[in-house]
């Protein structure tokens, strides 16, 4: 197998309309796992499509190794890419039952008897649906048709895995069952993987690389711990993690990585010029005897803890986590721990 | 096949006469098909514009449609022996075409018709008012001979028909439909050809037929083979034969006036001299065939 | 087709000022038109009630609704006039009958509009169920809990969505009323009404030397109309999406509640009156020894049956033909059609529509025109291969894939345009070529559309009359030339039985389908739920 | 508006078969809001659908106020339901624009004009779709349909709102910002609210009252913080939170809140009999110098922190986070903070 390039990709589904995908270049390599995020509608499935083959770029090319897969002007069909996604709408053959849904694949290729009876067990297993075998997809529920949808594109050895928000329907146990059998089916087959999804702690704990897209355009491609620790810019700021943006004096900071005797400092220095854009992530706010006075102006129950709205005296706004239950109104002080200057 | 035919001859009666022709001739493979005159017509013409005629033989309804394919140059002259036993008006003086049969046209009623009519006058009457139908010109070869002989009657003319319309009569479709709407009791009168009625009264359908007093017209149902014919042995053959005197026995046997002299005529007719033809020229009518249709046409409000 | 570029010389001028013709195209248009409508209010009413919603019996009346396209038109045209004339029994029975030779009510432009709406309101029915069966039921449930009753669902998502289902079964019962003869030749006729078929049936008639150029004109009007016709539905369908977003594959069911009674007792007597009244007829008259005789149990006789049975060879040969050649056709274009409707519908391209029409002009063409074209093309040997086709069984069968061509597409494209364009890609992903695709998923996923096809096709074919009348040969008869001749050449009682005949085997094949369903894909076998 | 309930509701899908709902009790009160939670396939969109009146309940009944919705042999029809639905599969109108979609409801009940202008622009105001009223629902992105489908749901004044997931293809601002529209469409309109999820912080932040449920059966119904503290029974301290249950001696176990001491005395009384289920959240397992001895069996990265499974010396597993980097295989010493008996 080979690296997956996109090559200044770019697609308008109309001629001369704001393009949905916009100049994105990226390899992935050979086996890597690439998660795409990006807020919806940002072209995150175009891509994925344009990979497969469904849509021809209106410019740009995608490469496997040299072999060229697609420009403006030609395509391999996507019959002949060995790919396998699983669809946003997950795309079951209402036809079919569940077995053939996932042995579908099996059986284009020419693998029958028992060998595909088995590998079609193997599957429904690792989703966890033996019993649903001889079910319609219409007879499933939701979560149970994107296992199966999961399954048929799990269940051959496919040299690039497209996979288009595989576990926004399904509950945390079986999404963290699913992502160990990603974890797995990757390791095993070393197929190159791109994964689409909204579940940031997902891309983060799946991936090796993460791309942030933004209205059709590649912000920044690193590793999930890169992305988390040093976003560029306010965008992919604002999409990783549940950050809030400040603005700041900017006089003091010289670092990136600012703790809070950088940013008191900095603060005392308000000359009323220069802001720099600061990222603070909640669980870097801390609510303290001491700091910065806030006051609480939502309180959301999490189970685990309370997310905070708190509002800073300039009217600038910031989350933080508590464990106790806190009250809207409360007037809190807090210490910023740590912040990254974008 | 050695020989084929296009007849518009009813199918049991088409399979009876060739099955008697194979009796006489056996070994002779033959092929018939059987539909009405225009469609045979059509198809026959379409085969021609195509080059490559079909048929050898042709046995359909009427002469005026022989009279155009021999100035067409599209029949084949041939002197039966036979022709000795018919009159010479029932064939081709130059042997294009043979009569095989008489087919006369005469009123059909339902019998619970208040009026039994005996003359083509008596549909005009107000007895007959709405109740009268007739096989248009357009549909049926015989029906245009008909038309074009009472048209030719003194007495009787264009003006007859008019005078018809006037009565509320509808002229439609071939001889068929005119048997079921009177049959049905739809309608009560009818103007049909003679074998129609008297084979379903045979058969108890509440109908009669009556041979008018002024007279009747007739077709003769002629058979000529095609000058394209590639098997000439066969079709003067059966010519022959239809023209034979078993040939002509069969068809009487089937219910139609046979055209030779001296055949016994079918149960339900009159004695053959009680039958009084009306005459018809056939070459006018043929020459005239466009403009009468259109006459009669334009009287009934049928179009074509 | 090449035939008829030669038909095209002189002769227009007359005609096209002949204001007979124009009353004709007038005529033709009005009651092609209200057949329309009559063949949507009564097909589209069936496929509605037996699809959405919980009458009980709908296998048997799904069953039953497709059969009287299998009575020969001409046959329910006379049952209808026998019904309704004077010697009807059942008029007669209430004391109703009208007195001897009073005017025929079917005789009119209404009549003519009606029976075309008999005849083919199973084409609607099975064209526009095909699109219902296609319908994701979440989309009817959302817009029920938005508030909109029944009839706004109906109006506003039902239809709309299977829109395409509806148009094309509107627009093949449009055109075939366009191309229809027997039905205004038995009714039109005695009322002066003419239609462009029936015009041209005249002109065929009166052979003379302009006959194909007037004809082939008359024709080009015929094709014009159709084309009209359309534009239409072209004009409809644009620019809209039908594709099924999600999972189709179950139907939405409607309550009917008090009403349920009342809707059975109106399908059951719409079936009383297009089946069991014409049937009734037929078998009467198979039975009656002499058309006009009345039937009691004295008189009745099987002799006809024995007749057509045992003695007429043609019979048997007539069944093998039609069968055969109805086999054929109907499986034979549906893989045409699939392969055509899949391009009409995927490919982006300008020529798409031009097929699209160009496969609907053969059907309109009354079959006489038809036919003489092909002969006109096939007479002589083919070119190349030196073999001639004209005479044999082939003939027909190229003349019936050219002139079924449309009713098989029609269907079909309707559901490639409802197919959710995702489950097609799956497909691909998973390594399908395109012929391997068709089988595994298109074709499956429009089965109901595939199997309407394949019926109405069937259906329509097995019956066939006016190409076959000019085409056949010895030994190439099919049962509509059989029958139309018994019945042409006033063997009633014959041609009833035959007619009588047809439609049991036609009901023994539809038992040897409803036998094999659970083997057939869903939906395939039209009458099953 | 009034209370509804859910009254020994039971649906089997094959008569004779497994049901899919299995004598569900519960009463919402008027303008509450439930969040159904549960395992994929356990019967939560089959509530949904009987509410909504498009399945007959197979035993049981529905009631509104004192008004019988529908019960083994009668029902409502939905269009009288004065209610509104955000389906699973979105279930829009591919043959109307976004904004008809959206009108769709307002036409019906007779709004028209002007208002219905206003109506719809607001609704996708609110969901950030302003700028795609006029596109087909087949042009839109995953995410971009189920606003749409929210949009519909909420343009009217229903009585009842049902949701099935209806944020589960959006990214997490856009969930965020849709959490807000929720709560203040709640608290605008009164109606009452039940909605299908699988993120539980999505549950806890929204509903006042949360149901779980399992197989079809109804485990637990109770206001977030108390169901987040005081699960009843292994299947809902295993569905809510991301705890570990772990079987602790159980000789010294009075209360059912736990503190470490507790568990330690408990541990130390090891009688070899009587075990007790008890449920550790992962926030509570504090990795520190001294305490139980733990082998750390894999890591994920999730961005805000690491997520860990340690492995006692019993076999058995436990979860932890830490915001420091560990190595699969680190030995540590850790403490459970609190634990719950259940
Ligand atoms: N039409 C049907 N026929 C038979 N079984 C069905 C049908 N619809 C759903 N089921 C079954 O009923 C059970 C409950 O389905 P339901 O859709 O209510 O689950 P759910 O809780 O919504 O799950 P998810 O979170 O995956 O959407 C499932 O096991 C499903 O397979
Ligand atoms: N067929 C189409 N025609 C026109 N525009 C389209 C079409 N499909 C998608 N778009 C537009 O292109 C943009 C990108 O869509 P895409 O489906 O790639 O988004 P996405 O990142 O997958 O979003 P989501 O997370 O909501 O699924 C969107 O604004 C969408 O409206
Ligand atoms: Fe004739
Ligand atoms: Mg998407
Ligand atoms: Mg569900």
């Amino acid at each position: 197998m080979a690296k997956l390039i996109l090559n200044r990709l770019s697609k308008a589904f109309e001629a001369g309309g704001r393009p949905a995908v916009n100049d994105v270049s990226l390899e992935v390599r050979d086996g890597g796992f690439l998660a795409l995020l990006g807020p919806s509608g940002c072209g995150k499935t175009t891509v994925l499509r344009m990979i497969a083959g469904f849509e021809q770029p209106t410019d740009g090319s995608i490469l496997l190794g040299d072999r060229v897969l697609a420009d403006a002007s030609d395509m391999v069909a996507p019959e002949h890419r060995n790919m396998a996604m699983v669809f946003q709408s997950y795309a079951l053959w209402p036809h079919m039952s569940v077995a053939d849904n996932v042995g579908y694949p099996l059986k284009v290729r020419g693998i029958s008897g028992q060998k595909r009876e088995q590998k079609i067990r193997e599957a429904l297993n690792a989703v966890r649906l033996e019993a649903y075998a001889d079910r319609r997809p219409a007879d499933l529920s939701g979560g149970q048709r994107q296992r199966v949808a999961l399954a048929r594109c799990l269940v051959t050895e496919p040299d690039v895995v497209l996979l288009d928000e595989p576990l926004a329907n399904l509950d945390r146990h079986l999404r963290q069952e699913m992502e160990e059998t990603f974890r797995e089916f990757h390791a095993r087959s070393g197929a190159t993987m791109i994964y689409v999804t909204h579940d940031q702690a997902e891309a983060m704990a799946l991936a090796t690389d993460v791309a942030v897209m933004s209205e059709g355009r590649l912000l920044q491609v690193a590793s999930p711990q890169e992305i988390y620790a040093r976003p560029e810019g306010r965008l992919v700021g604002g999409l990783v993690g549940q950050g809030a943006i400040l603005k700041w004096p900017a006089a003091l900071l010289e670092n990136r990585l600012l703790d809070w005797d950088m940013l008191q400092q900095s603060l005392s220095h308000t000359d009323g010029q220069d802001c720099a854009d600061i990222l603070v992530r909640p669980q870097d706010v801390e609510i303290a005897g001491e700091g910065m006075a806030a006051t609480v102006t939502s309180v959301l129950f999490e189970g685990e803890r309370y997310a905070l709205k708190l509002a800073l005296g300039d009217e600038q706004n910031l989350r933080a986590f508590s464990r106790q239950p806190v009250q809207v109104g409360d007037r809190v002080s807090i210490v910023i721990r740590s912040a990254w200057r974008l | 096949a050695d020989l084929v035919v296009y007849t518009s001859q009813p199918n049991a009666d088409a399979q009876a006469t060739i099955d008697g022709f194979k009796a006489a001739n056996p070994g002779v493979d033959v092929e018939w098909v059987r539909d009405g005159t225009p469609q045979i017509m059509a198809k026959l013409n379409a085969e021609i514009a195509a080059g490559n005629p079909v048929a050898d033989v042709l046995l359909i309804a009427d002469t005026v449609t022989f009279e155009r394919m021999k100035a067409a140059g599209q029949l084949l002259a041939y002197k039966s022996p036979e022709a000795k036993n018919f009159d010479a008006s029932l064939y081709d003086a130059d042997g294009y075409y043979y009569s095989t049969k008489l087919i006369t046209t005469g009123i059909m009623y339902n019998t619970q018709a208040a009026m039994k009519p005996t003359s083509w006058a008596d549909l005009a009457k107000p007895e007959a008012k709405g109740l009268v139908t007739m096989p248009s010109p357009v549909a049926s070869g015989a029906a245009l001979i008909h038309a074009q002989t009472l048209a030719g009657v003194d007495g009787l003319g264009w003006d007859y028909y008019k005078d018809l319309k006037a009565n509320g009569a509808v002229a439609a479709g071939g001889n068929g439909g005119v048997l079921k709407a009177v049959a049905s009791g739809e309608k009560a009168y009818g103007v049909v050809v003679d074998y129609m009625p008297i084979r379903e009264k045979a058969k108890g359908a509440p109908v009669e037929f009556v041979f008018p007093k002024e007279g009747v017209s007739a077709v003769t149902e002629p058979a000529a083979i095609l000058s394209s014919t590639k098997h000439q042995d066969n079709a003067k053959k059966f010519i022959d034969y239809l023209l034979s005197e078993n040939g002509q026995k069969i068809a009487a046997g089937l219910g139609y006036i046979p055209a030779r002299n001296g055949i016994a005529l079918p149960a339900g007719y009159p004695a053959r001299e009680e039958i009084k033809l009306l005459p018809l020229n056939a070459a006018d009518a043929l020459k005239n065939s466009e403009k009468d249709v259109k006459t009669f046409s334009d009287i009934f409000g049928t179009k074509g | 087709m090449t035939g008829f570029s030669s038909l095209f010389d002189g002769g227009a001028r007359a005609l096209l000022t002949d204001p007979a013709v124009w009353q004709a195209v007038y005529d033709t248009l009005t009651t092609s038109f209200l057949g329309m409508i009559a063949a949507v209010i009564l097909g589209g009413g069936f496929a509605l009630l037996l699809t959405l919603f919980n009458v009980r019996g709908k296998t048997a009346l799904g069953f039953l609704f497709m059969l009287p396209t299998m009575i020969p038109p001409q046959v329910t045209a006379l049952s209808w006039i026998g019904m309704t004339g004077p010697s009807s029994a059942l008029l007669k029975a209430i004391g109703l009958a009208p007195p001897l030779g009073s005017p025929q009510p079917l005789y009119s432009i209404g009549g003519i509009a009606l029976l075309y709406g008999v005849q083919n309101a199973p084409l609607v029915f099975l064209s526009l169920r095909a699109g219902l069966l296609a319908l994701p039921r979440d989309g009817v449930e959302a817009a029920r809990l938005s508030g909109a009753s029944s009839w706004q669902v109906l109006k506003d998502i039902i239809l709309p969505l299977s829109l395409p289902g509806f148009v094309a079964g509107a627009a093949i019962a449009f055109v075939s009323c366009v191309g229809n003869f027997g039905i205004p030749a038995i009714l039109g006729i005695p009322a002066s009404i003419y239609t462009l078929p029936t015009l041209i049936y005249s002109k065929f008639a009166a052979f003379g030397p302009n006959t194909f150029a007037d004809v082939s004109l008359l024709s080009g009007l015929i094709a014009i109309l159709s084309v009209i016709g359309l534009t239409v539905e072209d004009r409809v369908l644009r620019g809209r999406d039908y594709r099924v977003i999600g999972l189709s594959g179950q139907v939405a069911m409607f309550r009917l509640g008090n009403w349920r009674l009342l809707g059975e007792l109106v399908l059951w007597l719409a079936i009383f009156i297009t089946l069991v009244m014409p049937l009734t007829a037929l078998i009467a008259s198979s039975l009656a020894p002499a058309y006009g005789v009345p039937l009691t149990p004295a008189t009745a006789t099987l002799d006809a049956y024995r007749e057509v049975l045992f003695k007429q060879t043609i019979t048997r040969t007539a069944f093998f033909n039609s069968v055969t050649l109805s086999l054929t056709t109907a499986i034979g274009l549906l893989v045409v059609t699939v392969l055509t409707g899949y391009y009409l519908v995927r490919s982006k391209s300008r020529v798409a529509p031009v097929v699209s029409a160009l496969a609907e002009i053969p059907y309109a063409l009354p079959g006489i025109v038809l036919a003489v074209a092909l002969i006109l093309v096939f007479a002589a040997p083919i070119p190349i291969i030196g073999i001639s086709i004209y005479g044999t069984i082939w003939i027909i069968l190229v003349a019936y894939f050219s002139s079924f061509f449309a009713v098989s597409l029609k269907p079909v494209v309707s559901a490639f345009r409802q197919l959710d364009p995702s489950l097609e890609e799956a497909a691909r992903l998973s390594g399908a070529g395109f012929g391997r695709r068709l089988i595994d998923i298109v074709v499956p996923l429009v089965a109901p559309a595939a199997g309407a096809s394949v019926i109405l096709v069937f259906l329509i074919a097995c019956n066939e009359l006016t190409v076959s009348a000019i085409l056949w040969s010895a030994g190439t008869q099919t049962l509509g030339v059989a029958i139309y001749n018994l019945d042409d050449s006033g063997s009633f009682n014959l041609a009833a039985a035959l007619s009588v005949l047809v439609v049991i085997m036609v009901i023994a094949m539809m038992l040897v389908l409803e036998l094999m369903a659970k083997r057939l894909p869903k939906g395939v076998v039209p009458w099953r739920s």
